[in-house]
């Protein structure tokens, strides 16, 4: 009902929206702002498409809508903060798989009327089904694995990687045979689909559950580029456009997190597969550690003048950020100044411990970034590290052989004293040795930091 | 090769250069609200969706096509609103501003 | 507007955010080479040039189509050798390398 | 010769080879190799291009190639490296021309034919012609401004403003004519030609002789909108792509460059205008300089351990920099350390300085920026400002009402003591005064740079 180049220039405005607000939400000043804008560029698309004259019937339509944005809506009001990962990765998944439907509903068409397809289009329907295929079913089981629904370790077997081989040499075959023979049986095509499927299962199955978060922002990618696929099936620009934006930038946002991380993109696809399991060069044999007792950390915190409390990963599995911020609060009203480093990688997603301390009302400006706060340490009289374990470990200055050598730590063993809260002396994420804990400055405080730290609250308030 | 597929691949190879160099130095704690809302950018399948199911091509592409729809809907619903949600909580201080500011001001043109 | 107009204009407007977005924090001794080189790009004209030389319409454009591919060739080879000339110039010393080197492994995920 | 499509899968491969070269060319590092990318992607375009169907005769095209390339390679190895900024003006200014010269040919080639051209491809060929004769024109006044051929200083007469509105609307009126009139006489052609180039010239006259690198980088970007317009008439995508990714990217840097300047772009263009002669806010009167000789300058130098010196415009008037060196040198010799200290617009155009003190194999690693050494200055014994005035000027920092208040600057001021070079007490590019001449800890030595430096040598040698 609107002309032909009207909508193509409709669908570049959305497409400029779509830029526009990626851009501004990479700084933190429009991020919000540019969320907007994009999702306003979305609405744009949808409506001009119900403009498109090669629609006849809205009921499907309107109903698919209404039904689809309600369960959306649902899902994301009710989330929890911190399952933010999952969602995002669900979310991406029904993506992959609405792309994967609509090269599929083409091919299908197109093999009824028997008319056919050249080779470019075959091709391109046939990369958006396997790569739709592989997003859905790879962000279901990244899905599985955050909310621990499966294991969060490393998934391997014995021949794992020749039959991966395999399964991708017949997906390789079968998508050949689709291509170049249009009167390929339809049964290749559904054998191809159901192939395509578990070739996203094997794939995420073997990456451990920490490293969710870059596998979701890789997905990502692939949902663009399967996007973008469809755009090139239906000759549709906004789709190739919108669809090979998010394919780039998705690529380069998960090496910005590994190297956050100090990992590299291919270390994490694929660490699982013959890794000789590393050794932590330091070994724990013939030092002890230094333990402390509440009543002894209450009295050195009520007392001390500077804090800097260091939230891990160990304070989300404890859910204790309302219990940190209790401690915090007494301690400034005794008259200290409690500060919070965050580490940029500390948690299991980025931006884990902002959001968790946000969920507690933790004031914004006492988090302090890594870079703002690392000078500080040797001025405060109390480093109080929560559950935090890699990122304050000093093997990542000192010790080139250890995996996380060169990641940028928080200095928490230049502060006058050390008090770290963890369950026992069970390694973190990395699985190494921390020399922090051995250190003569440092206090460990065993129990779980919801306890430990209700606990300190009550005891301060009895001095 | 024909014109319409020559003038896709020209415009997906713009597109992907754009993709990359709008990513540059983005603080971590950006990282999962940008991830969240390329996310819901790659709703834009919706686009596809409505047009197959909505272009009177059969029972099979409709079925289809209303799977995709509330497929696609969910994402590009669901995205943007975590998303807000997320950014939500990450409101700026007055003192980071305030400090970004002072940057800006000792010269940002290096 | 035809097909062909309204590509161009999609052509137009993506390397137009591509451009920009190209164009980050460059150091203020590379204004001057990069502006040089950017010149030396815009002398693509070259392309039309050579079209409308060689395309046998008659004198009028013949001559004009060869001053215009003089000109656009003065600016293709005069803006990259300059270029060039000014960049060899500015050669890194190994001591500015090492300390950007030290610069990136302090993190430059920021 | 080369189908269609094959054809314009290449012209997209020099315009990534663009893309890539454009991006490295921003970081030192690259910056070479960038450009030899982008000199890459320019070959393969013109090789295609050889090999287009619609091209019949060669003789024209490599008699041209020929003449612009030997004319282009003999420019740009003759040029002196101090005079770059307008060698990239008249380079520029050729480009423009090249443009508006294939826009002309199409217009008169349909109307000699008697074809009538669609109003967007009229539209697209009067704004490349205007657009191209604008960046001939201004680039021609913007070399003859640096080359001193007219005076650098802004050309204003009463009425200008009136006239250039007279002369936009002429403008405008007549390209609408030539737009939606198929049959309009030929002379409105060239007359529309004619006022587009005497726009060029009223635009660059207004502005002053030091602006001219933003006003380049500015007309920069104009000829790579030109080219797009061109590529719009031609329709060739490779002049579409590579024009806009200029035409953008020429904005950014001339934005850049005036951000260095702590100004505005519309400052810049359209300052001259209505410009109440800025009063400087601190005047002189009543403060005494104090200043030195050749001999008392000779020995603080021979004896000093740390010498920074501060070279500025000055410089490049004396044409100094042998002669700075070879104090340096001696220095050196003598057992002190000399660093220079770089400010990013301290001369006349970005990289001024670096390019003068390359010239006279100052070692690089002797260079250092502004960020760099600034807080170096408090342990020097010696600053030495060598024809710099606005760089070193400390009301950037203290004074809110001077222009150039928010300006980063060199702290000459924090060293021990600052001899000062310079020939008077005139006012540097921004005109205003200069309080650290007024200081106590500063010496003024007065003289052109190059016979004191001379001086200086032959002194210390002596001693
Ligand atoms: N942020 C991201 O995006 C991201 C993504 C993937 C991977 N990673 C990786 O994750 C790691 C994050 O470092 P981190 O220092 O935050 O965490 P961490 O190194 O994984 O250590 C967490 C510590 O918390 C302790 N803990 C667990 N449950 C606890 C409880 N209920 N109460 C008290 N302590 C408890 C554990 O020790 P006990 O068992 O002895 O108590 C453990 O040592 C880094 O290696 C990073 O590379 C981060
Ligand atoms: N770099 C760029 O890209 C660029 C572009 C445009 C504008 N600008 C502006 O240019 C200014 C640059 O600052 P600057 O400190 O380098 O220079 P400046 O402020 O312009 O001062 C130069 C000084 O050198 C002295 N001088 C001139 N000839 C001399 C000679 N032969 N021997 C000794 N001294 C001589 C002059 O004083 P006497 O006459 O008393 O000797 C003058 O005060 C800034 O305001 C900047 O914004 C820079």
């Amino acid at each position: 009902m609107i002309p032909d180049y009207l909508e193509r220039i409709l669908y570049l405005v959305a497409a400029v929206l779509f830029i526009t607000g990626l851009r501004q939400l990479g700084s933190p000043d429009t991020a919000r702002r540019g969320n907007r804008i994009s999702a306003l560029g979305m609405l744009l698309a949808i409506v001009v498409t119900l403009l498109d004259q090669a629609i006849v019937s809205y009921g499907t339509i309107i109903a698919g809508i209404v039904v689809g944005s309600a369960i959306g809506a649902f899902m994301a009001r009710t989330v929890k903060m911190t399952s933010m990962p999952q969602m995002v990765g669900l979310l991406n998944g029904v993506g992959g798989g609405a792309s994967l439907l609509v090269a599929s509903a083409e091919f299908l068409h197109s093999e009824e009327r028997g008319v056919a397809v050249t080779a470019d289009v075959a091709f391109s329907t046939q990369l958006g089904v396997l790569i739709g295929a592989v997003t859905l079913t790879g962000s279901i089981i990244a899905f599985a694995k955050l909310q621990e629904m499966i294991t969060g370790r490393p998934i391997t077997f014995s021949g794992q990687q020749v039959f991966n081989a395999l399964l991708f040499a017949a997906i390789v075959g079968l998508g050949g045979w689709l291509i170049f023979d249009p009167n390929a049986p339809e049964w290749v095509f559904f054998v191809f689909i159901g192939l395509a499927l578990l070739l996203g299962v094997m794939l995420v199955l073997p990456i451990g559950g920490a490293d969710m978060p870059v596998v979701i922002a890789l997905l990502n990618s692939y949902s663009g580029i399967a996007a973008a696929m469809t755009g090139f099936v239906i000759q549709n620009e906004v789709l190739i456009i919108s669809g090979a934006l998010v394919g780039s930038s998705g690529i380069i946002l998960s090496q910005i997190m590994c190297r956050a991380m100090n990992r590299s993109l291919s270390n994490v696809l694929f660490g699982a597969f013959g890794s000789v399991v590393q050794q932590s060069s330091k070994s724990a044999s013939g030092l002890t550690v230094n333990t402390t007792s509440i009543e002894d950390a209450a009295i050195q915190l009520a007392y001390a003048q500077n804090v800097i409390i260091v939230p891990g990963y160990g304070l989300a599995v404890a859910q204790a950020q309302h219990q940190v911020r209790e401690l915090a609060d007494l301690i400034e009203k005794r008259g200290g100044t409690v500060k919070y480093a965050i580490h940029p990688v500390a948690g299991r997603m980025p931006g884990h411990m902002n959001v968790l301390l946000a969920e507690a009302n933790v004031p914004y400006d006492k988090l302090f970034d890594m870079d703002d706060i690392n000078d500080q340490f040797e001025r405060a009289d109390v480093a109080l590290v929560v559950g935090a374990n890699d990122v304050v470990n000093p093997a990542a200055r000192t010790d080139p052989s250890s995996p996380i050598f060169g990641m940028p730590i928080l200095n928490a063993d230049k502060a006058q004293r050390a008090i770290v809260m963890k369950r026992g002396m069970s390694a973190g994420f990395a699985g190494i040795e921390n020399e922090l804990f051995y250190d003569s400055k440092t206090q460990m405080l065993f129990g779980d930091a919801k306890g430990s730290l209700s606990k300190l609250v009550s005891e301060i308030k009895q001095l | 090769m024909n014109e319409a597929l020559v003038g896709g691949i020209v415009v997906f190879v713009l597109a992907t250069y754009l993709g990359a160099s709008l990513i540059g130095r983005v603080p971590s704690t950006l990282h999962t609200p940008l991830m969240s809302g390329a996310n819901a950018v790659s709703g834009i399948t919706i686009v596809g969706a409505m047009l197959v199911a909505g272009a009177g091509f059969g029972w099979l592409s409709s079925v289809l096509g209303f799977v995709a729809i509330v497929f696609a809907m969910m994402n590009v619903v669901g995205g943007y609103l975590v998303t807000d949600r997320m950014l939500e909580m990450f409101r700026k201080s007055p003192r980071a501003a305030a400090a970004d500011v002072a940057k800006a001001a000792a010269g940002d043109d290096k």
